[in-house]
């Protein structure tokens, strides 16, 4: 770990150093953090910046784990497995990328943002929290709109209604914001949060379920997908996070 | 100076004692750049005749040093995997051996037929702890009947080592362990995962979408060791340890307490090199203890 | 606002549903200055009709999230119980169960008319756990005539409360379940430790000198969680959770899992004070979730 | 915990504020440390002195937990239950006062010079160790002697074949030593080392094998016994440390 700071309310980014990662990871890949005296189970974030050998996530403090990764400090040792997963495709191109994130989704998208604009795309960056202190402040984006629950802070209302509709649509967030992606832009792709084994994609426990049955991995397959692909209401929603000793 | 670690499994010749779990290491194939060449056998992933789903997420769930799974198994079914994987396997400078289920005995032994002779499988390992639907649902691994019946069903259609893995969920593993081995096992694995439950307080049901699921990890260790020591005082033919090892002094547990080598699980989630260190580990405790050779380990087993 | 958390089990009334578990309260007078306020009832260590001494050190090992225990029953027996600590007991403003134990049936029903009136005492539990003597060893916990048998023998002398302490070394716990029910059992405890064995490497033997030991702490909790809904949708009695609670929320877990109340073991080595807190953190929850009593938590108790 | 300073090789004294167990301790006696993110189970460790509302402890690492104790900086909090057992017992009275101690078991004894001393004695101070390097040089005595099976500092030899006869004897070390000294002094008065599950006399974890029959409780009844009172050949004289995670 090489620093912390606070970018919103509950909300951190972590620096490491991790020089492989950062030169091979794209939009929407995550990472598997393990340390010493840790959770059994490493715990997974999407990197959110990669410059030169460093690395960055951000972090928000929902369990036993989080909240020991949140008190290290620079200095401290973690293990970094990744880059994992499959990130955001801007291969297929289009002009016009609108980046949609809500509170934690923001985690991928200044990668996203980077990618989109080496594809020469033109961004729209559309983040929203439940009010303005908890708005990640930060962004990157041709044209930036910001939405909050209680209109604290730009438009009042949920991030999805707030942004445009565009060739490229790319969104993170609760998966609860991710089945309205789905409802409004089928084509999205959207990066879900599951509970991870592995991150390997060798114990199967991250199961999606796909609109046309069965499963896929988060972790492998995922965590990127087509909006339209997942079948959101057999997506559990809400993940009860709880390991006590 | 090297030490020997080889570990001769009835016929089967294993370069090194440490084996990677079914449904812990996939296919093999899944990890890119992993180092194998530390793997003594790999177990692939357990299979069905047909392709299953598996159960709704969530699927796991984290316990003190531990871990619920209920993957149910979720699987492409033996055609595919004769397509997709054993050519793959064939490759290989080590043995995959099958996990291989299935809901009654003629299932497994269908199974069997279907696999055996394929390049790239060089054995079985069965597991007992699904229900045997032909007799409503009750456990094949509890009663030493069942687990006999299924051991004698692959038995018989294939000359390839047949191993079964044992489930801790009996009143006397020794029972079973007898049970299948005069049914003709090669070997034992001791032992499968526990069955838990973990409840969510805030809405007041079970994490998992299955309600219930298999314990692993360290937490299990000590239970694991004493089943796996009770399977090998009651049999002559080779004992598999798992359950919990993590590093080599873990192995090293199970070793010592009567088993011929052991598979590694859950750990290779958190490190996926954990099979090459408890390797290396074992070898460097060896050869700081003197010992040439895996077999001069000297093991703990009365035999009252 | 206070939250009712009293809780009748049968005919027993108690003031809150954390109790203190066998073995791991002594006989509830060592730690001097110990606030008692909170618990609900106290189980004292197991006792045999006779005088015990116990099992050699190594005694105890600690294992990831657990602790190996093998004590073996080290107790005063029953005239010393009667003498020392029943007349201190009957003093106490909550209830004393006792752990009984026996090498057959008509010694658990010895003890019972040995204890059974004696001030202080007010109730059994029975401990199935141990070796049956008379028939070769076998365990009365596995075994659902045996453990009907120790339950109506004990049942015949004594009209106090009567719990049964199931042991989870079972391969089903809903048929030992029913079967101590229907011998006259008022609640179950669900549940007592797992055998486990840990191994010391470097002397190439077992760490504790019994060889094996029993499994509690945090490691187990899934496990026991999961035993005690069994055995709670088993039966119509009263079902008393225990395995691994450290804090509120983990005996919220056996709670919402279908018990009646919970009992705290090894967490009292780690904090005297554990049961207090445990069950202060209970009533806590109970207020935020907006209940007024321990009876309107909902229960994941599905009977199918 | 207030401060740490190394002894000798290997051997820490690491300090804790501990206002009522400083004030009421006797030599001897122990407390049983746990810590957040520690093992399962406490670790009991002696008093080494006491002095206002501090105690201190000296402190070696054999296993995870003391290796973490270690690791700790000060400022950490430690949850320390105390003081636990029975101490030593310098009542009886008698002038002369030797103290032996090998390795580790000088531990209780800055506190037995202390109380040796309220109770008018002269004291003694006799330290072993393997080689000058792991001696513990603090010390409190009208005499002090040093021995080292190296013959590196002071005798060579055992701390027991070095120490005078006297009225009161109280000894600490490993057990093999202190079953040297219930050879030679079968009344002299020992701290003996076993694992504790609970430190308060409830698990019955601690058992001493006693020569009378039967095991005491080492937490309770113990950890100081009369020499002879201990059945040193049923008392493992080895204790295997490992918790792996
Ligand atoms: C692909 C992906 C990317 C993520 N990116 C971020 C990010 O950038 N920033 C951020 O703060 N959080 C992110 N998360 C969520 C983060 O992983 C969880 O908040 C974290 O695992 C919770 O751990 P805990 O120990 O604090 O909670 P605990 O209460 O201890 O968690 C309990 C158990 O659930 C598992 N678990 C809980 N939540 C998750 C989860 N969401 N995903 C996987 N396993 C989980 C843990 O592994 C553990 O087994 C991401 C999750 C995924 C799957
Ligand atoms: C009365 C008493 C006083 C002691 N005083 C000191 C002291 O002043 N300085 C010092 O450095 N050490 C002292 N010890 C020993 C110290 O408690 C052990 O070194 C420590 O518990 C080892 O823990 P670990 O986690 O490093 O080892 P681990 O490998 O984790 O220990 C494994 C297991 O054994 C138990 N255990 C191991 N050794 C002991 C032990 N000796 N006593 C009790 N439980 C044990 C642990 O609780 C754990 O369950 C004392 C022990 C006792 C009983
Ligand atoms: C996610 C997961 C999936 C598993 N799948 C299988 C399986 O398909 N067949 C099988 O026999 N065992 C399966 N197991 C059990 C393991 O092979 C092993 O017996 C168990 O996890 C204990 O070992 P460990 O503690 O090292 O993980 C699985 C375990 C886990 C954690
Ligand atoms: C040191 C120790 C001694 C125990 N003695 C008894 C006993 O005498 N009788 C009994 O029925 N259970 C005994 N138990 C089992 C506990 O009562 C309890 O069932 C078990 O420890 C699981 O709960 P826990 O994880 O909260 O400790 C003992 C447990 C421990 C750790
Ligand atoms: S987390 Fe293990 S397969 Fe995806
Ligand atoms: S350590 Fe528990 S009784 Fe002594």
């Amino acid at each position: 770990m090489t620093g912390k700071r606070q970018v919103a309310r509950g909300t951190f980014v972590v620096g490491m150093r991790a020089p492989e990662i950062a030169a091979g990871v794209r939009a929407g890949q995550f990472v598997n953090l393990g340390w010493p005296g840790g959770p059994l189970l490493r715990r997974p974030f999407s990197v959110y910046r990669a410059e030169g050998e460093h690395i960055e996530i951000v972090l928000k403090v929902v369990g036993a784990g989080t909240a020991q990764l949140l008190a290290m400090e620079p200095g401290d040792r973690l293990s970094c497995l990744g880059p994992l997963g499959r990130g955001f495709d801007f291969g297929n191109g289009g002009r016009q990328a609108v980046l949609v994130s809500g509170g934690l989704g923001v985690a991928p998208m200044l990668l996203a943002a980077r990618d989109a604009r080496a594809a020469g795309m033109n961004i729209t960056w559309v983040h929203g929290a439940r009010t303005a202190a908890e708005l990640c402040a930060e962004s990157d984006g041709d044209t930036v709109i910001w939405a909050t629950d209680d209109g604290s802070q730009g438009i009042q209302g949920t991030a999805v209604a707030a942004a445009p509709d565009a060739d490229v649509i790319v969104a993170c967030g609760p998966n609860r914001m991710l089945a309205a992606v789905a409802g409004r832009w089928p084509g999205a792709q959207v990066a879900v949060e599951t509970y991870m084994g592995c991150g390997t994609g060798v114990c199967l426990g991250c199961a999606i379920p796909l609109q046309r049955g069965g499963y896929d991995r988060a972790c492998k397959e995922g965590p990127v997908y087509r909006a339209a692909d997942v079948d959101w209401p057999a997506l559990p929603s809400h993940l009860p996070y709880a390991v006590t000793i | 100076m090297t030490v020997d670690m080889s570990v001769a499994l009835g016929a089967m010749k294993l370069r090194g004692p440490v084996l990677a779990a079914s449904g812990t290491f996939g296919y093999g194939t899944e990890v890119p750049l992993l180092d194998r060449s530390a793997l003594g056998a790999m177990v692939s992933k357990g299979i069905f005749l047909r392709a299953r789903e598996g159960t709704a997420p969530p699927r796991i769930a984290e316990t003190p040093s531990g871990m619920l799974n209920a993957i149910g198994l979720q699987g492409p079914g033996a055609e595919a995997l004769v397509r997709d994987y054993a050519p793959r396997w064939a490759e290989w400078d080590f043995p995959v051996l099958v996990n291989i289920n299935g809901e009654s005995a003629s299932e497994y032994g269908e199974l069997t037929a279907r696999l055996d002779g394929v390049a790239g499988i060089a054995g079985f390992e069965i597991n007992i702890s699904c229900p045997n639907v032909e007799q409503g649902g009750l456990y094949f691994g509890n009663d030493p009947h069942a687990a006999a019946a299924v051991t004698e069903a692959v038995r018989k259609r294939t000359k390839l080592p047949v191993w079964v893995k044992l489930t801790p969920m009996v009143g006397d593993i020794g029972v079973i362990a007898r049970a299948v081995e005069s049914a003709g096992a090669d070997a034992l694995c001791a032992i499968n995962t526990f069955v838990g439950m973990s409840i969510d307080i805030n809405s007041y049901g079970p994490r998992l979408s299955f309600r219930t699921g298999g314990l692993s990890g360290p937490a299990i260790r000590p239970l694991a060791v004493h089943l796996a020591h009770q399977a090998a005082r009651a049999v002559r033919i080779p004992v598999i340890g798992i359950g919990g090892i993590m590093r080599a002094d873990d192995a090293l547990e199970f070793l010592v307490a009567g088993c011929s080598a052991v598979q590694v699980g859950t750990a290779t989630f958190v490190n996926p090199n954990a099979i090459a260190e408890v390797h290396d580990g074992i070898g460097a405790f060896l050869t700081a203890k003197g010992f040439g050779s895996l077999d001069e380990l000297p093991r703990y087993l009365p035999r009252d």
